[in-house]
């Protein structure tokens, strides 16, 4: 049989497969290449930048839970100049697109962000995180309120004509009408989930266990809901959908891609397997061969139900 | 690298405390002293994370199954603490496990004939061992451990083996003298020559001690930490600890993982 | 070292120790007489009862996913009728009180099975399902709209003097709101949470494995989630709550106690070990022991933070 | 009842098909024919769920080690088809398992003297070796086995030498008669004399056909049902199949678990 095809476009980015890896869990991908060829995916999508280096919550900042993780790393990052002067001249070197992960303290960073961005042709799109759930002020109103949402979207996207894919946050009462006002604003693609609200605690100490005492849970145990956001939305708007929580393996990706997306991000998984997006992208194509499936773009939303 | 490995022996040395040799490739013999290791210790997603122990020992043995004639391995000295560890302990000749190794930054040995001093707490003299390994080649050792209780003191006879002087400290004084391994040590240290380099690792307190010594003494001092990790490569951000020229306006973080977790003690904020 | 005093009281309705029997997850109590003391417990709570007998959805209703699992039951029920003449009777010979979960497809519904209960001396208490995420019709509605949840309560309350308890769903975006909305029409006390919406997708099929395509996700995946929200709410009332989500044994019980619940429900433990709620009551009577505590009211909401 | 268990053996007795036996309190061998196990494979949360699987033997065997000199053990046959089931068969002589059994209504045997039916399709053969080793006691016994191929074809030494009498059918003809069970049963039974008593398992489809074929033949039936099951005891309301009164109005659903999974085939809808 030929080689199944295996590329997919989002916004406008070309990618060699559905196979990304998500914000935050990819370094900036450099970290990443003595274990695994960065050419195998699909995209790359850095480590949320803000406008500003920031220092992050004080630690413990991660703990195990059952199927997941927790994490509260308060967006611990260079800041956008530094990601710009440091980390990439590394990954313009690398022949796979790379989406910066935005994220504003305010309306207004949000706007700066992007423009700072637009003119270098080394970054193939942006990613508004308006979801990020640990940083007290602002994130957490931009990611559940429609009318905060869709203003940041607007104005990225009005100084910015880079592609636009903008995050959603799972802690709302209907995903539906945050993916619509985003869409409507301006958003070329959606990508969801990011994590769920969560808290750990140390029963022997009596404290919570991070600093930070909430933080986001990601990995398997997320799935499910992930899952769902991604099948309901996908019924309701006619962008792409990128899905991601809890994929581990080529099985749950496909699920995804049958429930409406388009592509995949891999989170908690590149921790546990530093070259699983590469696995994960050569499984699919070998299912696809064992099915005799020629395109993947044939099981998007394709779904029986 | 990320490898399968496959269990060699499992033995509990003291109360709690398991020593396991592991299968490892050939180019794990490279691992410098200090390194280690991320365990997925079952192919199930509980527990979910990799758990990193420091590398104790590797060598290699000879075997007719292998194409070199021998089989490299690794060892870990670890404690029960948790569901991990404990799951560790059930282990048996033959089970798997998904390793990658080696990790992180090493000791730096320093110069030849200088005499260095080893201070381990508890389970912290796991990566001493093969430190001490290491310089008794070249320098003259001396190692003071320290734990709880006799149960906590662990490996005295390999350490002595290697020609490594050895002291030790328990707080209840069920073995060697009463008290924090950090006074006993600065007792012997009174009456000996001033060592030339120290090297630490074991609980915080204990760390910021040796710490405080060197300071005060003037020596280079290495420590090693821990941190609750998830990816061990520097890319999760949640293994951090502030470094010395850390304030809220200036973040400077840096990697147990990645950046350590062998530091320098002059390099880290002790607060 | 004397007994540590076990007892709580919510809402009136006194219990031996803090640990209830989750709605759905036991069923009428006596298929579990055979493993377990069912005086050794709190209390116990019915399946959701409707006023009319419901067969409840198709199958697949259940399926495993990572850490947790999913249930699309629809409420199969006997009838509030049939529970009070063919139920009731066996329950009214333990001595541990009863608690009725009662589920409306309308606002009626909700009023008349409160008064169809009013009367009967052997229900200890109501606990109010205004969560069910896996009807169509009304569930979803009452458990996500404060205005609608408020006519709920209210109504249950006007109908019946029994302890009034209110289950709130955690597919909200702001759980504290939904807690304020309930607890300010009347009632005495919440419970939290109910299952969170997820979906699983049988590759190889292309299709939803449950028959009702989505179902509530529960068991130790969401118990993050669910210790988040008993967190906030106990910040923002003051009526006791009751904490559900993947208890498993007695340190997952007591974080919730710290994190401010009075008592605790044990819902999908019950199908691993039919005895989980004894013996989970049993090792935090321990717990207190070797930890000196000599009552377990003392550590209710005593998280440190 | 809940209990520990130890694995006692547990061999590939065909390719992906496994047989385990593993130690019992005594009051086990009390169990029924049909009854069922539910075995929580591992401690961890993955898999979560315990996982079904009939009784295929029981029985004990003399031992110093126990109190009264015999031990209980339990066997099941079970298919590789998932993780859990995977789990299982990587499991060694001394691994441990939680169990609750005995569970759901077993077979009735039906009078003594009339000649009885077993139908059993791939894996479904598991739960008919028990009930066989009873019903030869005093009735003659027929089995027809089907499978997809020869390696799904199990057991059948084990009832020849309870003295059942075995035919075998293969879809594709490589071991036995080519063809679907029920219509190998069918030729058979046309050329003997009609059976008093039908007892099947096997997948759906098969069983359809059976409770069709004792309908037509007026021969009472029962027929073991499998379904997903999360509790195993009539409390999660995940196993229901629809009973022969079912109608959205009046909805008949009857728990696999504990109202089976033994079913008079008349008291199923079959739709
Ligand atoms: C670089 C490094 C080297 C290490 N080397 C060794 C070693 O050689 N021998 C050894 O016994 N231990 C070593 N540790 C600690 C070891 O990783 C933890 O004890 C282990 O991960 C606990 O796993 P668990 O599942 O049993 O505990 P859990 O059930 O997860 O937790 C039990 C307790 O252990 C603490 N803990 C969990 N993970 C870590 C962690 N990554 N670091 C520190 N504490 C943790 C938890 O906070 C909790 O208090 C090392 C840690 C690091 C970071
Ligand atoms: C009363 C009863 C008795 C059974 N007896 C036997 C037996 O003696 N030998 C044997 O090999 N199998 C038996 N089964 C089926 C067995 O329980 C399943 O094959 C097993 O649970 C699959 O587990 P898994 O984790 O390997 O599969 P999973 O990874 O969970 O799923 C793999 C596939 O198996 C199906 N499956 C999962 N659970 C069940 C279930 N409970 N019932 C039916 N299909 C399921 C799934 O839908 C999926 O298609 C019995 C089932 C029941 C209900
Ligand atoms: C340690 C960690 C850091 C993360 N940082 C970010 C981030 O900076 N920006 C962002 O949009 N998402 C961030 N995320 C969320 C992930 O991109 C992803 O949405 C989430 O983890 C769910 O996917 P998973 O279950 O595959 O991990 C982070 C997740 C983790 C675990
Ligand atoms: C099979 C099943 C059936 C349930 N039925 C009900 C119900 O009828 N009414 C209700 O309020 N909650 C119902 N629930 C939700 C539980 O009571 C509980 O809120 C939820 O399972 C979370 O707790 P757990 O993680 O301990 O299972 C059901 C849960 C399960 C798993
Ligand atoms: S453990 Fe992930 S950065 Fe150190
Ligand atoms: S498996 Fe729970 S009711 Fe049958």
């Amino acid at each position: 049989m030929t080689k199944p095809v295996m590329s997919v476009e989002i916004a406008g980015i070309k990618m060699r497969n559905p196979v990304m890896t998500a914000s935050g869990t990819f370094g900036y991908g450099e970290e990443f290449a003595g274990y695994m060829d960065l050419e195998s995916i699909g995209a790359m999508i850095t480590k949320g930048l803000s406008l500003k280096p920031k220092a992050g919550n004080n630690t413990p900042r991660i703990v195990e839970t059952p199927g997941g993780m927790l994490n509260a790393i308060g967006l611990q990052n260079v800041g956008i100049d530094a990601f710009i002067a440091k980390k990439l001249p590394f990954l313009r070197r690398v022949n796979t697109p790379v989406i910066v992960n935005l994220y504003g303290n305010s309306l207004e960073e949000y706007g700066e962000l992007a423009a700072r961005i637009d003119g270098l042709p080394e970054i193939a799109g942006v990613e508004v995180n308006i979801s990020y759930p640990n940083v007290k002020q602002g994130g957490i109103v931009f990611g559940t309120d429609p009318g905060a949402a869709s203003q940041v979207v607007s104005l990225v996207r009005s100084n910015t004509s880079k592609p636009l894919i903008v995050k959603l946050s799972p802690n709302v009462t209907d995903i539906v009408v945050m993916a619509k006002a985003c869409v409507d604003a301006g958003a070329e693609a959606l990508s969801l989930i990011n994590t769920l609200t969560g808290m750990a605690i140390d029963l022997q100490k009596r404290r919570p266990v991070l600093a930070n005492i909430t933080g986001g849970l990601s990995g398997p145990a997320i799935k499910p809901v992930a899952l769902r956001m991604v099948w309901q939305v996908a019924r309701a708007v006619k962008v792409p959908l990128i899905g991601i929580g809890g994929v581990m393996n080529a099985t749950d990706a496909l699920e995804f891609i049958l429930a409406g997306a388009t592509a995949v991000q891999i989170g908690t998984a590149n921790f546990l397997t530093p070259a699983a997006s590469q696995q994960i992208a050569a499984e699919m194509e070998q299912w696809l061969v064992d099915n005799r499936v020629g395109d993947v773009k044939e099981l998007i939303g394709a779904l029986k139900s | 690298m990320q490898f399968q490995s496959q269990v060699l022996t499992n033995t509990e040395v003291s109360p709690g405390y398991y020593r396991m040799r592991m299968t490892a490739p050939p180019a794990l013999v490279e691992s410098e002293a200090g390194q280690f290791v991320m365990v997925k210790i079952s192919s199930a997603i509980d527990p979910l994370l990799r758990r990193p122990f420091g590398i104790y020992d590797m060598g290699s043995f000879a075997t007719p199954y292998s194409d070199s004639g021998r089989q490299t391995f690794i060892e870990i000295l670890y404690k029960v603490v948790g569901r991990g560890t404990g799951m560790l302990a059930d282990l048996h000749q033959g089970d798997h496990l998904d390793i990658i190794a080696p990790l992180g930054k090493g000791f730096d040995f320093g110069e030849a004939g200088e005499e260095k001093i080893l201070v381990g707490g508890g389970v912290g003299l796991a990566p001493l061992y093969l430190l001490a390994k290491e310089l008794v080649k070249s320098h003259k050792v001396r190692l003071f451990a320290g734990g709880r209780s006799k149960e906590d003191v662990l490996c005295i006879t390999e350490f002595e083996r290697l020609g490594v002087e050895t002291y030790v400290a328990t707080d209840d004084g069920t073995l060697g003298d009463r008290g924090l391994v950090t006074q006993v040590m600065m007792k012997h240290l009174a009456s000996g020559g001033a060592p030339k380099r120290l090297y630490a690792c074991g609980p915080f307190p204990m760390l910021r001690a040796v710490a405080g010594i060197a300071e005060e003494m003037r020596v280079p001092c290495q420590v090693s930490l821990e941190a609750y990790m998830a990816c061990g490569m520097g890319a999760c951000l949640g293994c951090v600890v502030k470094g010395v020229n850390h304030s809220a306006e200036t973040p400077d973080f840096r990697c147990v993982c990645k950046d350590g977790p062998v530091f320098e003690s002059t390099d880290l904020s002790w607060e």
